[in-house]
């Protein structure tokens, strides 16, 4: 069967999840990706939203994390300071799913403002929880489609931090979590180098060549010695995606 | 109490206002009385501003805006605040900024009357450059230095709640946000409710009450009040009216025309949801559970 | 999972333990398992150390306490305590002594894992002189000094409930405590419910959830496993029992026959309840409050 | 008709409490007082238990402040970090009560010690919410019985601070609460010299001369110039304590 990039990477997210895993969930893709990944291999995923809901089994596809569906049939409903102290900040969230206007060559990701903050050419909503995502879930996984300004060499603000700030790693900085551990886009997959934290090409998607990611990326992108294949969507992921997870095309959209 | 009377005795010019609810039981008829009774140089405070202060930052109510996350879910923007912000038209606003984590942190210390709330934060990001106010701690037992932000303490907060007593003794279920903590946070405190109920309703489930109703100083019965917002077992959240905020919000005469129609252009909330028509649609479904025992 | 499982597998020698709840849901059953299974060494954490905590110090399994207030309320003293600390016999107990507020502290700075909690508290008492780990930290915004209590992360944390899952999706109503902190700041936790219920049943409402089941590492059903505390909606508090506890516990030799009797000669709590016999007194009366509709 | 001291002590402290009053009960006479002053002149006034239950209409005569029937039929239960953070420190509680062994000339209250903190002769239970009540509550009401045991010069452990603590005054300390403004006895009240803080005797009870109070006081009482009198139990008042509050005379012992 064919398929668009946004279902494959709705998939390659979705196999980046392991069964039992506590889960920040996002919104669109993020959560077509955990839903399908309950559906298929990780019936025991744990879904925890920002707004207070944990172990949501939403009905019907949410338009927002405080979305009804969320709630009705969730585990536990809390409120946001138990979610960022007792969830979060304690260390419970395994995977946290992020996506920005600007990735950089370090993984950092920039959701506040393109251009100055105090002259903002465009001002973009901010960080939200991603801030505080990017430095306690125990990894993160970063979505985004390809294109030189979506993932220039240096973000004009750091939302959310990825590997390297200024120089400083993670670890000078005493980061609780492991930071973004895949970038999944529309054509590849990036992953740190464990030696530095740059984003280097891990896999291709079928039929795409390096120089069409290239293409997309804004710094000269290296590339590891064994690109891992990705495996296209199979059957039963499409029927999932496309008949049951979001039959309105809401997220999916060629 | 009317919500005509409440705001005009609790909201004041140049005031420090929060309408708290995340998603859920954001109380939009306060803020089109707010509109409607021309308050000026509000400092806004809230951790997504939502559609509802897009609205009131259009009718230029707010001199300064508190938040974490200016958007419209899954929809767009907030094109009147983006405005203000890029320079493009409307009155200039000012912006303190942080993450939801951080605004939870200013209303629990503020809650809890502390002058700051330390959390593991920020290190690596430039929000404490954007925003001065976010600050460190050392740890008198460990050494290490802490992220904090300062209290916030609000001149008045409205919160929007499935029911309450005439007390002001109020239950609120499905996501909570930070309405407990903005509430204990605030010098006033306006809570708008789906239902007044009698107060044995509130006495039968005593673990339901979020806020008791020695926080609150006055209540205010509003059905529909928090539309297009939600209210969990009431109504749905209208989601065809936050996907139609965009072009509106996009277009100053559009949104012009949507305040006069909808927010100058009623008396109140009644007239509102008339305007609206067909708000029957959002109506909830039955998922009523069991209670619990509480006798001894 | 049964008790004695549980524990074996969950509480080691020289572990701190916390068994929490505020006069309601304090898990005797697992002060006896613990006290069976002659766990040594153990520094005990509560608010109230309570009877269980004086039948533990009794019997040998504590070499400290951590506590705000050591009394058996309306009744008398926690003489076991007592005649450890009055050097009056007994293993020598070390102390390390707060207020409730903040022991309350403790475990929510362990919660949040944040090495410290400040508070408005403590000067012009001389708490902070009988316990140095009371200490201060300097405002980075007003300058005022605030005290500070430092994170309690127990090894173990024994929850009570009236009901979880299997999971360990766990309910409680009625008062509190701080069973959520410690559940949270705790490294391995044991929820001890009166009834196992299906997940259905914890998803029907999930505001009532307290503590979720990734937090949880055990679930043990134990049916009377509070007695003589109590468990709102299931049973009523044994207060001839604590204001039998007086005499009991004055006299040594008493309180050993008790633990003979009610501790070590029985093999589990259906044993024990069966030795008390005639706890359906106890039985709580019905005042089921109504259910909310969770629909949208 | 005749009465109890105990009596007499219950009625003076309800009579302290003001119609619509937030107060923070003990379990004994305060929770006493504070049934009788809603059973008569003060309807509304809201009982919290440091426990958690908020407007409590107890059925029974709770014996502990963790009693079910504080939460059955009650307005709110919180958990403890929302009674004390939320509610006490965020200053809505506006009346405490507190009792203790030791209670000396500066309102400094000992639930601690007799003795050496690390060697006691008594080891008492301790603190509990009193430290953080005698700190926060806006006005706080001592209810003991004199004798010189309990009326020492100068407490052995401040776990409740007063009007003076080694000569600093509360507002040397910056407390939010005014202290101790009454404090009841069995056979007076005293309270606190405004100018510096000094309990001094401020009403007898009927038929008790200064001499026989001074008896029961550790330190030389100085006394108002003008002494107000106490009136007797009212025989409404009198009915409620021993028919409606205490029948079986759990607190009123005489």
């Amino acid at each position: 069967m064919s398929y668009t990039p946004a279902e494959l990477m709705a998939c390659v997210a979705a196999r980046e999840l392991r069964d039992g895993e506590v889960v920040f969930v996002g919104i669109g893709l993020p959560n077509l990706a955990c839903n399908l990944a309950r559906a298929t291999h990780a019936p025991d995923l744990v879904l925890i939203y920002e707004s207070g809901a944990v172990g949501a089994v939403p009905e019907r596809l949410p338009v927002s994390i405080g979305d009804p569906s969320l709630v009705t049939g969730s585990l536990m409903v809390c409120g946001m300071a138990e979610v960022f102290q007792s969830l979060l900040q304690n260390g419970r969230i395994e995977v946290g799913f992020l996506g920005g206007a600007q990735i950089d060559r370090w993984g950092n990701i920039n959701t506040t403002v393109v251009g100055d903050y105090h002259h903002p050419q465009v001002r973009l909503p901010g960080s939200g929880g991603a801030a505080e995502i990017a430095i306690h879930a125990r990894r993160t996984v970063v979505i985004s489609r390809l294109n030189r300004r979506a993932f220039p060499e240096r973000v004009d603000f750091i939302t959310s931090p990825g590997h390297r700030m200024a120089g400083r790693t993670r670890r000078e900085l005493g980061m609780p979590g492991a930071g973004p551990v895949k970038v999944v886009t529309d054509k590849a997959v990036l992953e740190p180098d464990p030696e530095n934290g740059e984003l280097v090409l891990s896999a291709l998607y079928p039929g795409v060549t390096p120089d069409e990611v290239q293409a997309g990326i804004g710094w000269s992108l290296r590339r590891r010695d064994r690109l891992e294949a990705v495996a296209r969507p199979s059957d039963q992921e499409l029927h999932l995606l496309r008949d049951v997870l979001d039959p309105h095309q809401l997220y999916l959209k060629a | 109490m009317s919500l005509r009377e409440a705001v005009a005795e609790h909201v004041r010019d140049g005031d420090t206002v929060v309408i708290e609810g995340f998603t859920h039981l954001i109380c939009f008829a306060a803020g089109h009385e707010i509109i409607r009774q021309r308050r000026r140089d509000l400092t806004l405070c809230r951790l997504t501003p939502d559609l509802i202060y897009d609205q009131m930052i259009a009718a230029g109510c707010a001199r300064k805006l508190v938040f974490s996350w200016a958007g419209n879910p899954g929809a767009g923007s907030l094109h009147a605040f983006r405005r203000a912000v890029e320079g493009k038209g409307g009155a200039p606003l000012e912006l303190e900024e942080y993450s939801h984590f951080g605004m939870v942190g200013r209303l629990s210390a503020g809650a809890a009357r502390l002058p700051f709330w330390p959390m593991r934060n920020y290190l690596g990001t430039d929000l404490p450059a954007a925003n001065p106010r976010i600050a460190t701690v050392e740890c008198p037992y460990t050494g290490e230095r802490l992220a904090t932000v300062p209290a916030l303490n609000p001149d008045v907060t409205i919160v929007h709640a499935q029911r309450a007593d005439a007390q002001g003794n109020t239950q609120i279920w499905g996501l909570l946000g930070v309405q407990q903590e903005a509430a204990f946070a605030s010098r006033r405190v306006i809570v708008v409710v789906e239902e007044l109920v009698d107060e044995a309703v509130i006495r039968a489930d005593p673990n339901r009450t979020l806020i008791p109703g020695l926080a609150v100083d006055a209540v205010v019965v509003e059905p529909w009040g928090a539309h297009p917002s939600y209210a969990q077992g009431y109504y749905d959240r209208d989601n065809a009216f936050y996907i139609g905020w965009e072009p509106i919000s996009r277009d100053p005469a559009a949104l012009e025309q949507y305040l006069a129609t909808y927010v100058y252009g009623v008396a109140d909330r009644t007239e509102y949801v008339a305007r609206c028509g067909g708000l029957d649609r959002l109506r909830a479904d039955q998922r009523v559970c069991a209670g619990v025992n509480y006798g001894f």
